[in-house]
């Protein structure tokens, strides 16, 4: 079996849960991931203080869609305050991957766009 | 056609890089357009300079520092001579992206202004597209572009309609284009760019390594290009430019060297080349990039070109095999540089090169540095495979079963 | 005061270029500031570099292209962590001339305007005085410089004065003069000038190779030195920035690897240290420096000091022995970098170097790159001993020697 | 005996001919060796389309002061068409001694400056 290209991961790229738009929203980004220009952006909705409800959209490999896939049903019902804190190594093991160093910006980018979007920061999660 | 291997150049063993093994495999490098690997004589040059010869150049007067001088100096006319350009016009900086640079601030701040345009191209590499739109913002300039037509190339006529607006400045384009491999007509580019009072800039990054370049015939007025994708080492650029307008032209790095005299107040600067080359220079990098151009001018030119030709109409053949992959740029090899960038349905052109990876075989994926070109092409990113001297035939077979090995593993 | 030879570091036989015989005879270098010379691992690992772990940086996915980026990040934090830097604000440029360029432009044109003045020191090396005139002249500011003293000393007092005066922006000035020796007490200098509301640069090109250097108590701004000084080859120079300065200022040379994404008429710029390193940048050179501040850590930067303060206070000790000979700059070796520069009565310093290389020494003659100071001095030129890790006592013997014989050659 | 610091080229060293300053005069020029920052100044006087005296000015080093003195005594009485026409070899030859590629600067400063002050050209002779 594929170490990186798992069932689940072709799964989530093929089939992404979470992906379109979300109108009204109360928060969004929009990010590139600077290695290969791919674009994912976000719409969140919030009610007290958590996330309601987000989708994703734009382009990018399996490990930046399935990993946007994946994080989005961890997402909702989070609190605004949690996602805040959330770092690299959540997403990481929530893939459930290995990642290689050039491929960790494609794991990350949603990660990115989400933090964004709730706390304005655009630094990559770390 | 005569089979493939018939016209290869037998020259891996000169790369010490192949001798490397990956998990067991060998090394199968098509990403030349990326950077070039480098022979064992461009590598002993190197060290060799810096174990035996190293000292500052220019102004030095014992033993040590005029050998490091004459080295130097040698190595520019090196340089030169492999162009057709002369030694002193010939200016050694760090890649090609600050030759473009240099050109967009020294050239472009004093003879672009309000009202002016400069025409690229939508083939550009970003090193000939951001140094453009910063020099346009600066000075309420256009930047306008030539378009790319379905086949991947520039429409002469087009050229023609842009420069009879009377506004285009400099005309800056791409020899051989990375991403599409298209060749431009350069020489009849720059004749009418002449013929309409603009200046030219040509990037030759990608044309210089793989085919003779002449610039007497080309008639560019300015003509860059980057000694990594040359068999060189990196740290090493070369901009050629014409006399007069190298003279005219206000420095754009200053400091050490680059100078006649310096006062409190002012400076006054030195003779072509140094005006242009201020500080320390990479110097054991211009004698490896010597060494370089003396390696290739020793295949010959137009070996390197009809074997890299030859690789790449073999790959252009083998690759629409594969289901679902469709190349962009000139469908014939005799009108494209040594590389093939492609999409394959239902693969990312990050996963295709992540799925080449497992089979050993070294591709890119991405934007390529020309995101405008990419949105022409209505894609988001390619994957690119790219020849150099050191490749065989066997290297585009293992590219294309890796692909196919790759689309089992996404189900297709 | 124990012998020389007690302090001397013994690493002679690790840099090959002291193998070499020129004429039968052995090398005497005293010219470490101009350029050091090489140990043969920084040369190792350029040459393993560029044989086995080439590809491009920063968009490969394949092991080879990871590997490289590896190296070369991993270079990056070897030479933060040499100096107490960050490696997020350690940008790699070709030199250091680059790196005080790159500040010129890009903070110099965003911060400076008529009205203002930069201030320097009148012992600056070009490199640190040219890109100022450049950009006052074309903002209309002022440039001013801070006076050198009779023992090649600036004044803090007089820093004060020029502070006081309300309009400058940034205070550029190196940390060891090349041509005085003097170690300018920059610590004081920073807290000054930034409680003045001013920036600081601090040209670290010859104290870096010499001197253990920790950021974060200098409290510089911008600090910036040269890879080929210190140990690592030609083609890499090092700037630090304080990071809310290198966020904000607009990148300098612009291209490929230093955008976020790039459309038609504009692009937005990729995070830091990338924003500023356009284009390929020199890889296997960074790898190299990264490998020779490991071989500097490894003596211990207080070992070097230690080892060339000893030289310097013997070779000062000895020149004054030599008839007419007069040494400029601090007369304490404790106040000054590992050189020093001196007339001779009635021989030119260009050929006092021409008579040290019969004698086999070499050392540098000329203005070092430092007019306005040759001025200051009432001198057209000087000559200039400068050692390194790999000299000894017995290199400053055969520089006295050839002085006496030189002498005497001009019957003097 | 010294090669290159032979005992005619010490001789014009510390005592060089024609050294000084010509007024009036009808042509000067001065240039610098950027190598060392030396100045050397060339004051001409010209009568019936050829140079009746000359005075050098300026400081450098043993080579340079000793082929501005030597060619000091050749250049007197030349037609300026002449002059004109003066190649590095012809100044390296005058000089007699073997010059490196690194003080072949210093040699040539004085033909470069009257070269210059003669026809406004301010290249190295070649
Ligand atoms: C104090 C100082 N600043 C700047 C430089 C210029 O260094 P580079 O030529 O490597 O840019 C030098 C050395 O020449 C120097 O000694
Ligand atoms: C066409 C073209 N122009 C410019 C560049 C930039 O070269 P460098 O990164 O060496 O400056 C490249 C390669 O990346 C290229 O392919």
């Amino acid at each position: 079996m594929d170490d990186l290209y798992r069932d689940y991961i072709l799964e989530h790229y093929k089939r992404p849960k979470n992906f379109g738009e979300l109108d009204p929203h109360d928060l969004e980004a929009l990010e590139h991931n600077p290695l290969c220009g791919d674009e994912l952006g976000v719409h969140i909705r919030v009610r007290d203080g958590r996330i309601e409800d987000l989708r994703f959209h734009g382009h990018g490999c399996a490990i930046s869609q399935a990993a946007a896939s994946i994080a989005s049903e961890e997402l909702k019902g989070m609190s605004l305050k949690d996602v805040a804190e959330l770092d690299a190594d959540w997403m990481i093991d929530l893939l459930g991957i290995p990642v290689s160093a050039t491929r960790r910006k494609c794991a990350l980018l949603n990660l990115k766009v989400v933090r964004g979007a709730v706390t304005g920061d655009r630094a990559w999660p770390a | 056609m005569p089979p493939v291997a018939e016209r290869t150049l037998e020259v891996r063993a000169d790369f010490p890089i192949f001798a490397r093994r990956f998990d067991g495999r060998e090394l199968i490098y098509l990403d030349s357009g990326a950077t070039s690997q480098k022979p064992q004589v461009v590598i002993d040059a190197l060290a060799d300079h810096l174990q035996s010869h190293n000292a500052n150049v220019h102004r030095g007067v014992y033993a040590l520092a005029q050998e490091a001088d004459a080295a130097y100096e040698e190595a520019r006319q090196k340089v030169a001579a492999f162009v057709g350009a002369a030694a002193e016009t010939t200016i050694f900086t760090k890649n090609v992206t600050e030759a473009i640079n240099l050109i967009a601030y020294s050239w472009g701040r004093a003879n672009v202004g309000a009202g002016d345009a400069v025409l690229i191209t939508q083939m550009e590499h970003h090193a000939n597209i951001v140094p453009w739109q910063v020099l346009c913002r600066e000075r309420g300039a256009t930047l306008r572009y030539l378009e790319v037509d379905e086949r991947g190339e520039l429409s002469l006529e087009a050229l023609d309609a842009e420069l009879a607006r009377g506004d285009v400045r400099i005309v800056a384009f791409a020899h051989v284009s990375n991403v599409l491999g298209t060749i431009n007509p350069v020489a009849e580019m720059t004749r009418r760019i002449r013929a309409a009072g603009a200046i030219s800039l040509v990037d030759g990054a990608q044309a210089v390594p793989q085919m003779g370049v002449d610039l007497g015939s080309l008639g560019a007025d300015f003509y860059a290009w980057t000694g990594h994708k040359a068999l060189g080492p990196t740290g090493v650029g070369v901009l050629h430019g014409r006399r007069e307008l190298l003279e005219q032209m206000e420095p754009f790095l200053t400091g050490g060297d680059m100078i006649a005299s310096v006062d409190f107040q002012s400076a006054s600067w030195n003779e072509l080349p140094y005006k242009f080359e201020a500080g320390t220079p990479p110097i054991a990098e211009a004698v490896g990039l010597g060494v370089a151009v003396e390696y290739l001018s020793g295949l010959g030119m137009e070996n390197v070109r009809a074997h890299e030709r030859a690789l790449t109409a073999y790959m252009l053949e083998r690759l629409v095999e594969v289901p679902g992959l469709r190349v962009v740029g000139p469908p014939e090899a005799e009108h494209r540089g040594a590389l093939a960038s492609f999409t394959l349905e239902g693969i990312h052109p990050h996963d295709v090169a992540e799925l080449a990876d497992r089979g050993g075989v070294c591709i890119r994926a991405g934007h390529h540095c020309a995101q405008p070109l990419m949105r022409c092409l209505g894609v988001g990113a390619t994957a690119r495979a790219s020849v150099g001297v050191y490749n065989e035939a066997s290297d585009i077979d293992a590219l294309v079963s890796a692909l196919n090995a790759g689309r089992e593993v996404f189900g297709l």
